[in-house]
């Protein structure tokens, strides 16, 4: 099963020494009393929190609360109503929503690929991604083909083409079978040891060792 | 490869494929001239009096109902967030966006022109005036297109919307480009000055529709 | 300094160029003769009457303007002149009302003898000037008036 | 505080004190104004040397074909003051001089298809002048439709507002096309081409007249504006009961 060369481009691998130095993925964000609007009205507001290097937040909320859209702000994908948010470094956050950002007329790798130079990622990160998350199967497939668990892995391998400190993660585990879910808790973890930080918006019960619990509530 | 190329090359990629923009504006280009042609009439000297006109406005519509596949697409499928969070600054991602329609829609459409211009008896002299013509004002309804597509980005039957928006910014391309396949065609000295106001515009567009685009799209991701 | 930051001083750097070349292309292209119609002498200097349609500009001559009853309906015959040369104009149709003698035209048609074009379409441009009844006789007086007044 | 809605940190009291003053104002001036503007129009000003008795239509096709476009330079003034100063007013002010806009507009193509027909002798002859005022009607549609478009009102504003800056910006051009377009079929005046010469004794009306029509637009704006900002306010009143905004409490 070949994956299309059409779309390799070679570049010096600079992915092993950013996996050592975790230095680089030393950022911390920190939001003072944000508010967060949708539709003109603000749903969620007085969100002061910090995530330091390392750190996983868990956000909880019934539907409509406004876990997306705080999630969104904190991504810096939405321009918060009110308050601000301060990180180090511009380039730092990756946001995965529920929709998978994926082309479904693509081919997994050719999406794979395109992350890759979006992201200006190195070369071999498609491959790794697409190994870490068990997708080397469907290599060729056309992304729209995949089931919804396979649809959702793509998406979540682009966190790791991203190669970002901050993670913002929507229900990151929606539709994934047991042998995924834990798949993904193991890349979360290291993703932390390595000094990320992540904050994941979700109802399921996901094992995430001492993560701190937070819900939107009156 | 930079993100600039990545986009443009995934563009037009997408717009062969099943489903895409590029073959159903061409198609919509030539359903277009022979249905004015089948209104006019078997009249060939007409026909050849009207053509480039007729051929311009053609090519401008079929540009016009390709722009929603711009950027509505990206917004459904989350792909709109990996573009704003990239590295590059968005107004680069616009004009990538821009360049890959110019490229699977707008250069498809120029390549079609002389083929329809055979169906409306087009003089063999206003063949090269057209066509050079085309090739320059698709870069500007591209650009001004692709600035509408982001406007309606988040709205999911924006055909007409964009239609109605973009047409009196495609009314200096419309002039100074029919203005100068007609002018070509005739002979006329007005001929060179049409295809710099054509290309002054296209250029202008370059400026405005990215910085445009990538200020509406940051508005539209929510 | 980022990638981001280098891509904007790209992006004002290419704002800048192509608004000049912008700037450039408009200004070469209005420079160039905007001459969008012949007058009568520009004509007579031409060294072959063009074949295809063009546009003449000039003022109704005096006393030039006489109708010749065809069976498709008038033709209207006037001479068109700018002072220096002349050319004969003929023109079956529909003559808009502005048209008089001294009255600014621009005929549009095919050249068919050395002066003589066949028209079929005469413009009699308002010439925007908004004078009242009075005012106008008052010039005349001074014979300060270009237009003779004829008729309406 | 607990601020329910952005529109919150505007205060929209300060504005309807003075804009109910400011209405009666404006209102006052247009009626003033218009019946002395007509009267001088209609009675009390001389026929023109070569139309006649047709000019007068001037006097309401020239203040409306100039108001059309100060509206739009207005609403482009007012969403680049949304996005600078980010003041919801602004918007609004923007959103209510649209629908005016293109009253004033539609205005200036009847009048002008009105006063040409004896000039052209056809309703509609492709003026250069009346053309570009046709294409910044569809500017308006365009603008009014995106509006109508969006559902989240305060997307819509900020999106409207980059339609009506970037409409604006291309007013020009188009202008300038549409000249050359036409001189091209239809060269422009042969004699002078130093723009219409209007004699003193025809100026008063004209200025009378654009001064009424100012005024009303002033009056109309605040008028609309007013209506919109209690509509919004009723519209947030059905959401206050049910929704409040919600913290974050860590468990």
């Amino acid at each position: 099963m070949v994956s299309s060369d059409r779309w390799r481009w070679e570049r010096a691998p600079v992915w092993s020494a950013a996996m050592s130095d975790a230095s680089a993925f030393a950022v911390s964000l920190s939001a003072r009393d944000l508010a967060v609007a949708r539709g003109g009205r603000i749903i969620v507001e007085n969100v002061s929190l910090d995530l330091k290097p390392g750190d996983a937040i868990v956000l909880k909320g019934a539907n409509g609360a406004g876990k997306t859209t705080l999630l969104r702000a904190l991504a810096g994908l939405l321009p918060p109503a009110a308050g601000e948010i301060t990180l180090s470094d511009e380039d730092a956050r990756v946001f995965c929503g529920t929709l998978n950002a994926s082309k479904a007329a693509l081919s997994v790798d050719e999406n794979l690929q395109f992350w890759t130079a979006l992201y200006d990622a190195p070369s071999g990160a498609a491959v790794s991604a697409r190994s870490a998350l068990g997708l080397d199967a469907f290599a060729a497939r056309p992304a729209g083909q995949l089931s919804t668990g396979y649809a959702r892995r793509l998406g979540l391998a682009r966190l790791l083409i991203a190669n970002r400190p901050l993670w913002f993660v929507d229900e990151p585990i929606a539709g994934l079978d047991a042998g995924s879910v834990k798949t993904f808790e193991a890349i979360l973890n290291q993703h932390r040891e390595k000094g990320g930080g992540v904050i994941v918006a979700t109802h399921e019960a996901i094992d995430i060792p001492n993560a701190r619990m937070m819900e939107i509530s009156h | 490869m930079s993100a600039f190329a990545a986009v443009i090359v995934r563009d037009v990629t997408l717009a062969f494929r099943a489903g895409g923009g590029a073959l159903q504006a061409v198609s919509f280009f030539a359903l277009t001239i022979v249905l004015f042609a089948l209104a006019v009439g078997p009249d060939l000297s007409l026909m050849s009096d009207i053509a480039s006109p007729v051929l311009w406005a053609g090519a401008l519509l079929a540009t016009m109902i390709s722009l929603e596949q711009i950027y509505r697409p990206d917004r459904e499928d989350g792909s709109l967030d990996a573009l704003v969070e990239c590295g590059d600054s968005l107004v680069f991602i616009a004009l990538a966006k821009a360049l890959a329609h110019w490229i699977s829609t707008g250069l498809l459409l120029v390549a079609a022109a002389p083929l329809l211009a055979l169906l409306l008896n087009l003089e063999g002299s206003a063949l090269a005036p057209l066509v050079i013509s085309l090739l320059i004002g698709t870069v500007g309804l591209s650009l001004i297109g692709a600035f509408a597509g982001a406007l309606a980005a988040a709205l999911p039957r924006a055909g007409v919307l964009i239609a109605v928006i973009v047409s009196p910014l495609y009314a200096p391309i419309l002039i100074f480009g029919s203005g100068a396949a007609s002018a070509g065609a005739a002979g006329d000295p007005q001929y060179g000055a049409n295809l710099m106001l054509l290309a002054a515009s296209s250029l202008f567009a370059a400026i405005i529709s990215p910085l445009a685009s990538a200020a509406a799209l940051r508005f539209n991701l929510d | 300094m980022t990638k981001k930051k280098r891509q904007r001083l790209f992006v004002f750097g290419g704002v800048f160029a192509a608004a000049a070349l912008a700037v450039g292309l408009t200004l070469t292209a209005l420079s160039g003769s905007i001459t969008y119609f012949y007058t009568p002498s520009e004509l007579a200097k031409l060294d072959a009457t063009p074949d295809r349609p063009i546009r003449l500009g000039g003022l109704v001559a005096e006393g030039s303007v006489r109708y010749e009853q065809a069976n498709t309906g008038d033709i209207a015959h006037f001479t068109v002149t700018d002072g220096g040369a002349e050319v004969a104009v003929s023109y079956a149709g529909v003559l808009p009302d502005l048209f008089r003698v001294g009255q600014g035209v621009v005929v549009q048609g095919r050249m068919t003898d050395a002066n003589v074009m066949a028209a079929d379409n005469v413009l009699a441009k308002h010439d925007e000037s908004y004078m009242p009844k009075e005012v106008a006789d008052a010039l005349k007086e001074q014979g300060l008036w270009q237009h003779d007044e004829v008729g309406s | 505080m607990s601020a329910t809605s952005i529109y919150e940190y505007a205060n929209p009291a300060q504005f309807e004190r003075v804009a109910d003053r400011a209405f009666t104002l404006a209102l006052i001036a247009a009626l003033v104004l218009g019946a002395f503007g007509l009267y001088f129009a209609l009675f009390n000003s001389p026929a023109d040397y070569q139309q006649g008795e047709t000019v007068r239509i001037m006097y309401v096709h020239v203040p409306a074909a100039w108001m059309a476009m100060f509206c739009y330079s207005a609403m482009a003034a007012a969403s680049a003051a949304g996005f600078i100063w980010k003041h919801p007013l602004a918007d609004v002010a923007a959103k209510e001089t649209a629908p005016i806009g293109a009253g004033f507009t539609f205005l200036a193509l009847v009048t002008g298809s009105l006063w040409g027909k004896p000039m052209w002798g056809a309703w509609w002859a492709w003026d250069a002048r009346l053309t570009s005022v046709l294409i910044l009607f569809f500017l308006y549609i365009g603008y009014m439709t995106l509006w109508r478009a969006i559902p989240d009102k305060t997307r819509a504003a900020k999106l409207a507002a980059i339609l009506a800056i970037v409409g604006f910006v291309n007013v020009p051009i188009i202008k300038f096309s549409v000249d050359w377009w036409n001189s091209l079929h239809q060269p422009a005046s042969i004699i002078r081409a130093d723009g219409p010469t209007i004699h003193g004794s025809m100026l008063t009306p004209l200025f009378l007249m654009i001064g009424a029509y100012m005024a009303g637009y002033v009056a109309m704006l605040l008028a609309s504006m007013k209506n919109e900002l209690a509509a919004r306010r009723l519209a947030r009143m059905e959401q206050l009961e049910t929704t409040k905004p919600a913290g974050l409490v860590e468990r």
